[in-house]
């Protein structure tokens, strides 16, 4: 090839870039190695993590059996090696698929569009609060304290150069949002009022009641959902007006933190302002059902600097996990999978404060709660990583306020076995 | 026309057939009542109740799994991905994704892992981590790194803020961003977004910065500089050491779009000409697949000055997490990123070695430099000046006959190909743009480049046949204007 | 020949549409020197000379990992699975293969699992072969099993075998084994290199054993009666208990060919109606995935007289294996069988569970019915008989208008479905014999029905539209006659 | 749908089976499992076994890399949940995959024509002894006492009902066939030779010389091999006149004995008289090239009690993995890998050596070799399994004769570090 390109060498074709700007040297890399060597290099790093321990753990990554076709579906070359359905006759898979996405959002949260994903839950409820700008005008957002820590600490980094005002409103000892902060802090700024439900201590919020207070100022309320797998059973947000959800939880692996997907859904009034890709239906020259990228005019590719959001790469693969997971559930399975996770978690609540532990806000919760530990968790960590236990999560660093808690997830993962041993080695240690 | 059909619609001798494909309807149509894809274990607790439950999820899906299984098997017969074929999508960089990548991805221990389990059990999550890093810093010669942003966009992102954050720091607030009318569309939404006035920067008749517009743009204003280099031309900034001064002289900063940084690996690193904030495509030069649309992973690696704003929790060089930051602009996103594309990236990075990152380079470059030479003179070449890792031709010849540049992508179809990046970037009207990547075979270049060269000759002779491609699809042409006009966003139950 | 091309060969509103495929040569032809797929680790040990070798391995395929992946992935797409649609061959009871068989079967330790690592480190697998006998032995109320036969033609040898020793036990050498006209091929192929001479047994007018012709060919020279029941017409042997009587009172034995099975389970047990020695195919009944033509299983259960017989080693009760055998017929295959194959029949038994199973057999049984009220009338049904999992028709109305049964099969391809079986069993000329099993869905299977009587309509209207058919594959209509006379068996360089 | 069938239950369709034979009672099997539970369990039983053990079993079973591509292709649907290509209109996947499968296997084994697959490599020398009867017209069969112990037992189970007379001929101290003692039992009855190359022993045989003594008398050499990784190295077959091959080590899992995959190679003019399938190019009605099954009229579904075998479902996935792992490999790999185990096995036998032990059969052998224990390996085995290795096989069992034998194999997986690993511990133990 470099003959009939009349060269000698590729070097060549690489000396128009200036002499000072060519490395000269290899770089520092170890040369090629093969795959055996590779997965074995692999194989010891996980055995350095925490393989076969039970975890409690939740917080925004939630353990669920992910069914074996999921992966063995993804991994069909045409699905994993393809990339943006820009070209609809040779993408009609993916454009189906996210279609069919957007459907089954809609029907899980009430609401009449969804777009077709955006990074993780956090992102999506920057977006959805920028969103809420662009709608109304504003630029104040109220959130709720009981949101996901780290989702409140994205949102504040992202407004931070617009600065967009952002208040907190409280909760209540019953592990509820205050509506009376709330309503204090809503104001006639206000663009958007988040709220979390499940919170991110477990506790089931009233879409409706915050609904009424941001609605009364002409604020959009943010719906967020960190746990999907909650819509199960838990009532729709369709008070909402915009909802910003993470779904993780559908099958997607915890694996450390990412890739997950998070999703807007909203009225279809607000349309024009949602972020990210949208998929509708066409009918191509024939007359027959297609599906193609819609409303582009919203995107970065096409309006630049007026865009309604800079996203172009989504997590599109996730977003297909998430579509085979509710597909395979289905609309009976997925309320169980939900009712399962919901007594698991009181169950092990329960078994917790018959061992003698306090149990934080008595309001209705899904899968988590809190719990008060005798000791701080760094002090007795090291006895439950010896039994292979991983409790949950310490609440210090997000809410100091609540002394030696512990967020704790049961999901239908963990044997009663499981839930029994951990309410016995909490309330030994 | 049912001759355009049966004869023409297939070019003979060309990779393309026609077969067989199984036609499904949505999910919601295929459902019957009372079905499910999965059983859960029996429930060993006492069945909590719920207050204020959900009554239903109105027609939700019922599959049982073999439907499931079927359903998402054919749907993606309908898909067209690398494993197909040529992915010649300029911009895009779609390389062989390797199953083994893919394999360790999965193991126990990784696949599995908490992000908030305790650092004690995360060593070897974090040893990854810091192995990346330390691999990736190595190739763009930067200081440090961030893993955090899930995509380039959400890396410009963080990047620009790490500028503000910096430029503060040095008491200084500038509020516009130079951006040249070559960029990709995220770059302006970015700096938009992250509360900049977008200045267009023109490009001049190579196709390059213009120094002289620079001059005069780059005002004490400009907070940063946006470049992508090589460019979405496929043009490395010859002036990028002239460029990084004067935007460094007037006080700014040089912000490099990494997207092209598979034309660089190996032989040339941003670190070393000039090059303050950058962020890289996992999903384009390490190889994680693009899955349909993502997930991406878009580091975002910096010289020393802008490490101490970088997004918490920062992984030091002994592989622990830092949270204490004082200067850091916060999070950017939940946990550390999207992880499970660093396992890919970091076992792509294993198993080229340095000496196979740098043959990579080197054969995209090559790739795009023999399509560019047997392709020049069927199609119109807007810039003479080199070509990296990808060329851009226009539809200039073509236009005349009323064939554009859509329409030539359509007709690869019936070749056989995924077409190339249409209409982008902007600076040339028409645009095709072409990355085969060092994945492509010759043998497939050269039925590539003699499809094009056919449609060329097709454009001239028989236009409407371009303009009525493609004829090898089960879906033939869609109305994407009547799509937008009157949009179908989810299906509804026939009322 | 256009029109039909164009609007015919897709028939409207069906399962089929035509879309782009990738043509791909031969491995050899897309073959480039010098490249290879893997890497090994480099060797760490002195390199071993080898005085003899080999110079080369001349015209051996050369291919990079991607073109490996990309050459399977496009050859695939060419194929029809279950996963692409209702697979109705009958007597192949093609039904899901749950992707969780494939998943258990990988576990580490056991898919890695050595077959002569010692016994005390093989407790899982063993347990796993236990278990899966305990089922299967309670499924046909049979009184021990082996499961080393490879598939089901090798179960019927080893049956056969089992036969012979037990009847020689007995000091009875019989010569001959009795055989009906519908029976597969396997079993007169088996009785001959058991070494008998095969003795036909004609069927009746209801499409079962003939006792007349029974009674007078079961003589004390036939060591035993070979009977698939139901058999290959999908029809129960209601006589089975009288058959089982005379088979016995001459000296012989009752062989049952279980390929079937999947119509009785759970509902009626070979050894409570006199079955001596059957095999099983875990391939059909046990949902273990037919991989293009095999591997299979088929572990042969036997009556407490043939036990001593069973091939070594025999697994105890205790889950050990036990080589001191006296009686043993010996060995039929290396190890202890297609142990990959049990795990997936185990995990199938296992999520069916004692109400599934049973409840699989009434939907196959209950599908089979559905599909043959619905093409009564419009195909010839040659039997009466009430069906099982299966039903037989014949194409004596169409071969009027010079259809017959290949074409029709051939035409329902354009219609988006797999054929049923062609002309088996031989007894009814011209069988169209269609097993939807359980895994067909009512939509489906209404879309087949629906499809059959369109062809039946196009074969009195239009039978050269049926006659040539395929139109929507890649490929048309093969010529197998000529192919059969000059053989092409293997690819070789053009000289 | 019963409904339409006029049933009221479903019980009706199976009223036709006598009374006596209807079950009357529920299977005595638990009910229907989780897909949690079936993976708990076999993970379960998989820890039985013995996972992470670093092993020297061969003995007709080969532990080799395996491409992760390859588990990855075979996984797609239109592979594995295929059926026999009867319709080759929608089966040309699988018919040119086996195409070049047969083209692959000539190729290696220097033979003209080869078919699409046995069983495994015990009932291919099976297939070849019947085969070679049916060529010569002759039943006698001579075996060499170095062809796999199991491979022998099943020839012998096979062959007994129609009494083809077996021989064997011995093995020298050397380790290789004894040509004398096979020239002595090879007379004008003689049908097959059946001699296997690398023997059971490791040790590689002269087929030429074999071939010489074989067609002396007008019988037709059977050339047995259960490695095949040892073609990418070995002198091809070429002078047999029928191979029969283990294909495991392409890429098959070890996964307990099967399933394996063997094939029948041999010359054109034995065609008619190949068992098994065969696949062959033809061309359709617009010429285009395309494959079918051909050559059917040898088969039983045809040919009935005249068949040339009884084999109906063969290994075709197993087959298709082999080719995969050729392809993969190829030209240079091929013989890259084999080269690297019988380097390996070089290493580990003088390594045994250097430790004191006695290596039998100085004869060149590729990837196994025999070494002689000071004491049973009974006695010893419990102190290596605590070490978490298998160190190979007695040959108790089928050659007393050799007292404390071991066979040892090591391939391309097991590091330097595990050679010297087992030197070391052989001579201590
Ligand atoms: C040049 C360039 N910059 C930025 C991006 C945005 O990256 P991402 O899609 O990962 O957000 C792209 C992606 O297409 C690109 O090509
Ligand atoms: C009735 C019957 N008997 C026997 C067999 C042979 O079984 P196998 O193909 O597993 O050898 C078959 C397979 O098609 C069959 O349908």
């Amino acid at each position: 090839m470099l003959a009939e390109l009349g060269l000698n060498s590729v070097d060549v074709l690489f000396d128009h870039i200036p002499e000072y700007c060519r490395l000269q040297r290899p770089l520092s890399i170890p040369t090629g190695r093969s795959e055996a060597e590779i997965i074995a290099w692999f194989q010891q790093a996980a055995r350095d993590n925490a393989p076969g321990f039970t975890s409690f753990l939740g917080a925004g990554a939630y353990q669920h059996f992910r069914p074996t076709h999921l992966d063995q579906l993804i991994s069909r070359g045409e699905w994993f090696t393809a990339y943006t359905p820009y070209q609809p006759e040779i993408s009609q898979g993916t454009l189906q698929a996210i279609f069919e996405f957007q459907t089954m959002i809609c029907q899980l949260t009430g609401q009449e569009v969804a777009n077709a994903g955006m990074y993780d839950g956090s992102t999506a409820l920057l977006e959805a609060c920028m969103m809420a700008a662009r709608v109304t005008g504003r630029s104040g957002i109220v959130v709720a304290r009981s949101v996901h820590p780290q989702y409140r600490e994205v949102l504040s980094t992202l407004t931070k150069p617009r600065e967009f005002p952002i208040a907190e409103a409280g909760f209540t000892p019953d592990g509820r949002l205050d509506l009376a902060a709330l309503k204090a802090a809503v104001t006639a700024e206000t663009a958007a009022v988040a709220v979390q439900s499940p919170n991110f201590f477990g506790t089931i919020e009233d879409w409706e009641a915050a609904a009424a207070i941001a609605h009364a100022q002409g604020a959009l309320l943010v719906a967020v959902i960190a746990e999907p797998v909650s819509l199960g059973l838990l009532p729709a947000p369709a008070a909402a007006d915009i909802v910003a959800m993470e779904l993780q939880g559908f099958g997607i692996p915890v694996g450390f933190g990412g890739p997950y997907a998070g999703i807007i859904a909203s009225r279809e009034k607000f349309l024009r302002s949602l972020p990210g890709r949208l998929v509708g239906e066409a009918r191509d020259s024939d007359g027959k059902r297609g599906f193609v990228l819609t409303l582009s005019t919203r995107e970065q590719h096409i309006r630049r600097e007026k865009a309604t959001s800079n996203i172009c790469t989504n997590q599109a693969l996730c977003a297909l996990m998430a579509s085979i997971f509710m597909a395979t559930y289905g609309r009976q399975g997925l309320r169980e999978l939900a009712q399962q996770n919901l007594s698991k978690a009181a169950y092990l609540a329960s078994a917790c404060q018959k061992a003698g532990l306090e149990v934080l806000f008595p309001a209705p919760r899904f899968h988590e709660f809190v719990v008060r530990l005798r000791r701080p968790l760094a002090e007795i960590e090291a006895r439950l990583h010896q039994e292979k236990i991983i409790p949950g999560l310490s609440l210090q660093r997000y809410y100091p306020e609540l002394g030696n808690a512990l967020l704790v997830c049961a999901t239908e993962t963990i044997p009663r076995a499981g839930l029994d041993r951990l309410a016995a080695l909490l309330s030994e240690v | 026309m049912a001759e355009i059909n049966d004869n023409l619609s297939r070019p003979a001798g060309t990779r393309a057939s026609r077969h067989l494909v199984q036609n499904e309807d949505l999910l919601f149509e295929v459902s019957s009542p009372g079905k499910r894809g999965y059983q859960l274990p029996d429930l060993d607790v006492p069945e909590a109740p719920l207050a204020a439950a959900r009554a239903d999820i109105p027609d939700f899906p019922e599959l049982s799994e073999l439907e499931v299984v079927r359903h998402f098997t054919r749907l993606s017969t309908w898909n067209y991905g690398v494993d197909t074929g040529i992915y010649p999508l300029g911009s895009c960089t779609m390389k062989y994704n390797a199953r083994v990548n893919e394999h360790v991805t999965r193991i126990e221990g990784l696949g599995d892992g908490h992000p908030l389990q305790p650092e004690s059990l995360s060593r070897g999550a974090l040893r990854i981590m810091r192995l990346l890093s330390d691999y990736l810093l190595e190739i763009t010669g930067m200081d440090a790194i961030t893993l955090q942003p899930a995509a380039g966009a959400q890396g410009e992102l963080t990047g620009i803020l790490l500028v503000r954050s910096a430029l503060a720091a040095r008491g200084d607030r500038r509020r516009k961003v130079l951006i040249p009318d070559s960029a990709h569309g995220t770059n302006p939404a970015t700096a938009a977004i992250a509360g900049y006035q977008v200045e267009n920067l023109k490009s001049n008749p190579d196709g390059t910065v213009d120094m002289s517009s620079l001059d005069r743009q780059m005002t004490g204003d400009v907070a940063a500089l946006m470049l992508t280099n090589p460019n979405t031309l496929g043009i490395f900034e010859e002036d990028i050491h002239r460029i990084a001064d004067l935007v460094h002289e007037r006080g700014g900063m040089l912000y490099m779009d990494g997207a092209n940084m598979n034309a660089l690996v190996g032989r040339a690193r941003p670190g070393d000409f000039g090059v303050d904030v950058m962020h890289l495509n996992l999903h384009k030069t390490f190889s994680t697949p693009h899955g349909g649309g993502g997930p991406g992973a878009g580091p975002v690696a910096v010289k020393r000055e802008l490490e101490p704003f970088l997004p918490i929790p920062v992984l030091t060089q002994k592989a622990t997490l830092d949270y204490d930051r004082p200067q850091s602009i916060g999070r950017v996103r939940a946990f550390y990123g999207n992880f499970g594309m660093f396992t890919r990236a970091l076992a792509y990075i294993m198993a080229n070695g340095s000496d196979g990152l740098k043959q990579t380079t080197e054969d995209a470059v090559l790739n795009a430099n023999y399509i560019r030479k047997k392709l020049e003179g069927h199609y119109t070449l807007p810039f003479a000046t080199p070509s990296m890792h990808e060329v851009v031709f226009s539809d200039a010849q073509q236009a005349q006959h009323g064939v554009h540049t859509g329409d030539i992508a359509k007709r690869l179809i019936d070749y056989g190909f995924h077409p190339y990046t249409v209409s982008f970037p902007l600076v040339v009207r028409g645009a095709l743009m072409i990355e085969p990547t060092e994945s492509a075979n010759r043998q497939e270049m050269d039925e590539f480049i003699a499809a094009l060269r056919a449609i060329a000759e097709e454009a001239r002779t028989q236009p409407e046949l371009v303009t009525g491609a493609p004829y090898t699809t089960k879906i033939r042409r869609l109305d994407e204007v009547a799509a937008a006009r009157q949009p179908v966003l989810r299906w509804k139950p026939k009322s």
